[in-house]
């Protein structure tokens, strides 16, 4: 049996492709499709933000005020750290090395968590300092003479947008994780070895793209406001 | 409409029909031609009742102060005839139906890229019709399909979110679907199918994936943020709050004018099949034609604006957003010429699906011309939430789109069912839903140019005359769509068995058994001609 | 290296935001985050490896949600140009003693 | 009306040239089906197939023919796109010395007042040969202002004010239609515009209750609102004084400048801290809520008035 042969007996490849290779190329321009759309459905909330915050610009830097960038940056860390570990885990995939492939995708999952740990932190505070619009919007005290000056509706529309914006990355994250775990449980029964790596190098696609998000929600909602 | 009542017969060949039985090799089905199927059931479902509830409003509408119910009810029944007709039966109507059943066969392929994406679209797609239904049921919405904030985010006291849930998870399954497409149409082609050895359909969908995958998740996010602000009571949309509602606006049609796309491009790419095989020619233009979809596919992208001339949108924009709503005519009138000029010195015959074709060329170019009066921004200033823009996009939806589809499904019925339907009937009904149709909407238009505006539960007694025009034409319009659901239905066991290429045409579809078996090909399909060599020698290629 | 360059540029963009630059704060954090993304996207997801379609699909995504954002930011941005010059005050209304 | 009328009564000074264009794309329209129509039936008839295995010769396509086609509808919706814009842009502006009119939209009625201080529900009277321009904002939803006989329409929204104008030609009653969907009894909100001779229209606004104007009505607001104690018209005041301020460019902490229209002027009463003037502090408290959209617009009608006063000297050189 020839190697081409071989890969296309593969037990991964699918009934409709005739090889692996016509598998491999089809599944990542699927996947680049889907985060096409996933630019859209964030691109849809970046553009309703980029214009309300031109509309009530005073009131959006007032609430980025808020906001801890110590954790903001830290998180901005953890998450690109989680990217390099997801690469390496693919590159590990590829070479068919299932004991590093499994180490960089745990990695990556406790990455992944620490990301997921710090938001949760970050949303306690929230909470305590009472600007989560509808469940505890009472800001008061220093909050409240931090947003005051650009006006407390348009602030709280400030906090409308980042509980949706980070809520909704927070959501892919979660999802990312599942996904990680199904292919830690594959890869540790050696699914991953002898050219077959697709479903690795999706994820891998999917886990850098919601780096991307984070790479523009920590400056939109954090930095742009200014901190001088 | 039932498979089962194929299944006592035995047949000697092995099909996708005949393959194996039982609801759960229907349920769990990963082969296209079978889902397919189940999306032909579950949109002729919808179709159904959409159609119900527009009859209901003709009916209503006979008298001026409204004939049958409260104007309450009247706003559910538009509202929900909107969104089930659209959502739910044009949106998946020929990419989902058609194209699913043939995107593979027409590039020589097994099946689609991901065939268990695929079975998990129609699954997405029946949740999202799920809610929708159930809205219906509990009460109904009334916000009109647009949704315009901020009457659906904080005044409607209807069902709205299940409504809006509803067709924001349906956008996922048309998202799943155009991917799908579009990975097959680049990944999965024949040996030697090049892009311009491509059916024109092929073409066509590829267009319409190009806008089901980059459109729809705007309205998905527009229809989130509507929720959190309906659910949450937060001012995104709702000025008490800041919030601007010509954004929602602005997000909803840069979604909701592409999708008008969605519906009428597939039909495009049936009607260019069609007119081919019935009068053996090939494509006038072919290429031109095919770059046309594309254009239509982008530059429909940039006209939304057009739907907003009146609401209190920048002129300069409205401008703008004219000029290039000028410019989508262009491929259109493009488009039709052509077809037109495929007809000359050909061999034309007129079976029931080139009737459809014909129909379709006849009124879509009625619905693109008075498309150009709501481009202009003086008259559309008159005519803008008239019976003129009712009328204009049924000439485009209906008469384009809902006539493209049942084209479609006349011309590949034999390919799908592995039967024939009687031909004179076909062309009977045909022709009432050409008469029908017209006698509906044409009267329409009088109605808004003398300015009867849309969504009205009851109207001004001026407005009579035009009105109980309308709902004849309706009563007419409704018996030719049950006509072919009574003879397809019955076809499917009673119609004489269709051979493999009964019409006959080109294309690989063509080339497999009716109706073909689960695999498609015996062997994976070579094509060495271009589309269309209707040609008793070889024409010059590409 | 191209972690080292993106977490390099996370402590650059976080140490602008501190410092006064007018307008161009915003500016210099966005192109930072630009540059970011193309280095994920490069080297991590690997378009710099990838075939010409992978590329012109990203490319498209970015171009259509530009397009969004251009044309809808262009109705508010000139929504404030009426050409119409408010007629109260340029003109005196007929005025009722 | 009798019949089976096919065009709405031409009442306004635009109607007509709106007409014409609609009468020209009619036209088009028209002449293209017939031809397209034509076509095809001629081709069907000519060649229609006679025998079940004739196989016409391909036809690859013809490039000056495209070329033609391409063409041809591109000039011709050039010249249309000219013609609408140029005849909305010439109309979208309101001539010097319009009958200035308010009108609020509710759920599900058309609510009117005149500078003069009457008010109609459902009912707009205005002059004959007048330019009358409406300043118009929503209650609730979105509803929006449409008058066949004018050709003119306009989205009322909330929290906004959207404006149109036209100029009657015809005495009459014309019906006034809502034409964006709002609700239960969108149908039912419809009313007249009634058109009336110059002296006939003075003797109506004269007649009735008189009452105060609309100038007065705001300045009461005013008063009794407590805005006068910050905004004191010698400048010496919390807040600016708002002599000569509407219509004129104002200075803003940000650096920018803002023009002190009606938008801006309803969103410093509403929304107080989004905008404020130079060597001012964010102290105002916000009227949202506080006044009706009927009351906003008599304290922006007191307000025009105030804003054609001579502003007074700048802050901090008053005298002593």
């Amino acid at each position: 049996m020839t190697e081409t042969e071989a890969r296309a007996h593969h037990p991964g490849l699918a009934h409709q492709f005739q090889d692996l290779e016509q598998q491999q190329e089809t599944d990542t321009l699927g996947i680049w499709i889907f985060l096409v759309t996933e630019i859209m459905f964030f691109g849809g909330l970046f553009a309703a933000y980029a214009i309300y915050r031109w509309l009530y610009f005073a009131a959006f830097e007032g609430g980025s005020h808020i906001l801890d960038i110590k954790l903001g940056a830290a998180n901005t860390m953890v998450l690109l750290a989680s990217s390099l570990t997801m690469a390496l885990s693919v590159r590990s995939a590829q070479t068919g090395n299932r004991r590093s492939t499994v180490m960089f995708l745990v990695a990556t999952m406790i990455l992944g968590s620490i990301f997921l740990v710090i938001k949760g932190v970050e949303y306690n505070q929230k909470f305590e300092e009472h600007v989560v619009p509808t469940l505890d919007w009472a800001p008061q005290g220093e909050t409240l003479a931090k947003i005051a000056p650009g006006g407390v509706g348009h602030a709280e529309m400030y906090f409308i947008f980042y509980f949706a914006m980070t809520g909704l990355h927070a959501i892919h994250m979660i999802i990312g994780m599942g996904l990680l775990l199904w292919l830690v449980l594959r890869a540790r029964k050696g699914t991953f070895t002898g050219g077959y790596f697709g479903p690795v190098e999706v994820v891998g696609l999917y886990w850098h793209f919601v780096d991307i998000v984070w790479i523009f929600l920590f400056p939109l909602l954090y930095l742009i406001g200014g901190r001088y | 409409m039932s498979t089962a009542t194929l299944e006592p017969r035995v047949r000697a060949r092995k099909n996708y029909l005949n393959a194996d039985y039982g609801w759960r090799s229907w349920l769990f089905t990963v082969d296209h031609k079978r889902i397919a199927l189940l999306y032909l059931v579950s949109i002729t479902f919808f179709f159904v009742i959409g159609g119900s509830f527009a009859v209901l409003m003709r009916i209503h509408l006979v008298e001026p102060q409204g004939a049958l119910v409260q104007p309450e009810t009247y706003n559910k029944l538009f509202t929900l005839h909107g969104i089930v007709m659209i959502f739910f039966f044009l949106i998946p109507s020929i990419p989902a139906v058609l194209g699913n059943f043939l995107v593979p066969l027409m590039v020589g392929a097994r099946d689609l890229a991901f065939p268990r994406l695929n079975l998990l679209s129609w699954y997405i797609y029946v949740v999202g019709g799920l809610f929708t239904l159930y809205s219906a049921i509990a009460g109904g919405a009334d916000t009109g399909w647009t949704f315009y904030t901020p009457y659906s985010s904080t005044y409607s006291n209807t069902q709205v979110t299940a409504v809006a849930i509803g067709v924001f998870v349906s956008g996922f399954s048309s998202i799943l679907t155009g991917l799908n497409f579009i990975v097959t149409i680049h990944k999965m082609r024949a040996p030697g199918l090049t892009w311009f050895r491509m059916p024109l359909f092929l073409w066509s969908i590829y267009a319409t994936s190009i806008i089901q995958v980059l459109g729809t998740p705007v309205l998905a996010i527009v229809l989130f943020a509507l929720l959190l602000e309906r659910v949450f009571h937060v001012g995104i949309f709702t000025p008490a709050l800041g919030g601007d509602p010509l954004l929602f606006q602005h997000l909803f049609w840069f979604y909701s004018h592409p999708a008008v796309y969605i519906m009428i491009l597939p039909a495009m790419g049936v009607v260019s099949e069609i007119i081919a095989c019935f009068s053996r020619k090939r494509i006038f233009g072919y290429k031109i034609v095919a770059f046309s979809s594309v254009a239509i596919a982008v530059l429909g992208f940039l006209v939304w604006g057009h739907h907003m001339f009146v609401t209190g949108q920048s002129v300069y924009a409205g401008l703008i957003f004219s000029m290039l709503s000028f410019l989508v005519a262009i491929p259109s009138a493009i488009k039709v010429f052509n077809w037109t000029s495929t007809l000359y010195k050909g061999s034309i015959s007129y079976e029931a699906p080139m009737l459809y074709a014909l129909g379709f060329i006849g009124l879509f170019t009625m619905g693109g011309l008075t498309g150009l009066f709501l481009a202009a921004l003086a008259t559309d200033v008159h005519l803008n939430g008239t019976y003129f823009i009712v009328a204009h996009f049924h000439y485009i939806m209906v008469g384009g789109a809902v006539m493209g589809y049942l084209g479609g499904i006349h011309f590949w019925w034999p390919k799908i069912s592995g039967r024939k339907y009687p031909n004179g009937w076909a062309q009977l009904a045909a022709a009432i839903i050409f008469i029908g149709f017209n006698l509906t909407f044409f009267p329409q238009f009088m109605l808004g140019y003398l300015g009867m505006p849309r969504r009205y539960a009851f109207y001004p007694a001026e407005f009579q005359v035009l009105n109980v025009m309308s709902s004849a034409g309706a009563t007419v319009l409704g018996v030719g769509y049950l006509i072919p659901l009574v003879y397809l239905i019955w076809s499917m066991r009673y119609g004489p068995v269709a051979e493999s290429n009964p019409w006959p045409a080109t294309g690989l579809e063509w080339k497999t058994p009716s109706p073909p078996p689960t695999e498609n090909f015996a062997e994976t399909p070579v094509v060495t001609e271009e589309a269309y060599a209707y040609a008793p020698e070889e024409a010059a290629g590409d | 290296m191209v972690f080292l360059g993106l977490i390099g540029l996370t402590a650059l963009t976080t140490g602008v935001a501190f410092i006064d630059l007018g307008p161009f704060n915003t500016v210099v954090a966005l192109a930072i985050a630009f540059c970011k993304m193309l280095l994920v996207l490069l080297f991590f997801m690997g378009l710099k490896y990838s075939s010409g379609i992978m590329r012109t699909v990203v490319i498209a995504g970015f171009f259509w949600l530009a397009l969004l954002m251009g044309l809808t930011m262009g109705d508010y941005r000139t929504r404030s140009w009426s050409p119409a010059p408010d007629s109260w005050s340029a003109t005196a209304p007929p005025t009722h003693p | 009306m009798q019949g089976l009328p096919f065009q709405p009564e031409q009442a306004s000074t635009i109607a007509k040239s709106v007409d014409y264009l609609y009468y020209f794309l009619t036209a088009i329209t028209l002449f293209f089906t017939a031809v397209i129509f034509l076509v095809i039936f001629y081709f069907m008839v000519k060649y229609r197939r006679r025998s079940p295995d004739e196989r016409p010769k391909a036809i690859e396509g013809s490039l000056p023919l495209e070329v033609l086609w391409t063409v041809i509808p591109t000039l011709l919706v050039a010249v249309i796109f000219v013609w609408g814009s140029v005849l909305y842009f010439r109309n979208s502006e309101p001539p010097r010395g319009a009958v200035e009119i308010f009108v609020t939209g509710k759920q599900w009625m058309w609510k009117v007042e005149h500078p003069e201080g009457q008010r109609e529900i459902n009912e707009l009277h205005v002059p004959l040969g007048r330019p009358v321009k409406l300043t118009m904002t929503s209650e609730d939803v979105i509803h929006d202002f449409f008058v066949p006989a004018f050709r003119v329409k306009k989205d009322v929204l909330p929290g906004r004010y959207t404006s149109l104008w036209f100029q009657a030609t015809k005495v009459g009653t014309y019906d006034l239609f809502c034409a964006q969907y709002c609700g239960a009894f969108h149908a039912g909100m419809i009313g007249s515009i009634v058109v009336q001779e110059p002296d006939e229209y003075e003797r109506w606004l004269a007649g009735g209750a008189p009452g105060e104007s609309m100038e007065q009505t705001g300045s009461k607001i005013f008063q009794s609102s407590g805005c006068a104690t910050c905004h004191v018209n010698d400048g010496t005041g919390l807040g600016p004084s708002l002599l000569g301020v509407y219509g004129h460019p104002v200075k803003l902490t940000t650096g920018e400048t803002a023009n002190a229209d009606d938008a801006y002027m309803r969103e410093s009463i509403v929304l107080p801290k989004a905008k404020i003037v130079l060597g001012y502090t964010p102290i105002m408290p916000s009227f949202q809520g506080q006044m009706t959209e009927e009351q906003l617009t008599d304290v922006l009608a007191y307000l025009r008035v105030l804003g054609k006063a001579q502003p007074p000297a700048p802050k901090g050189e008053v005298k002593p």
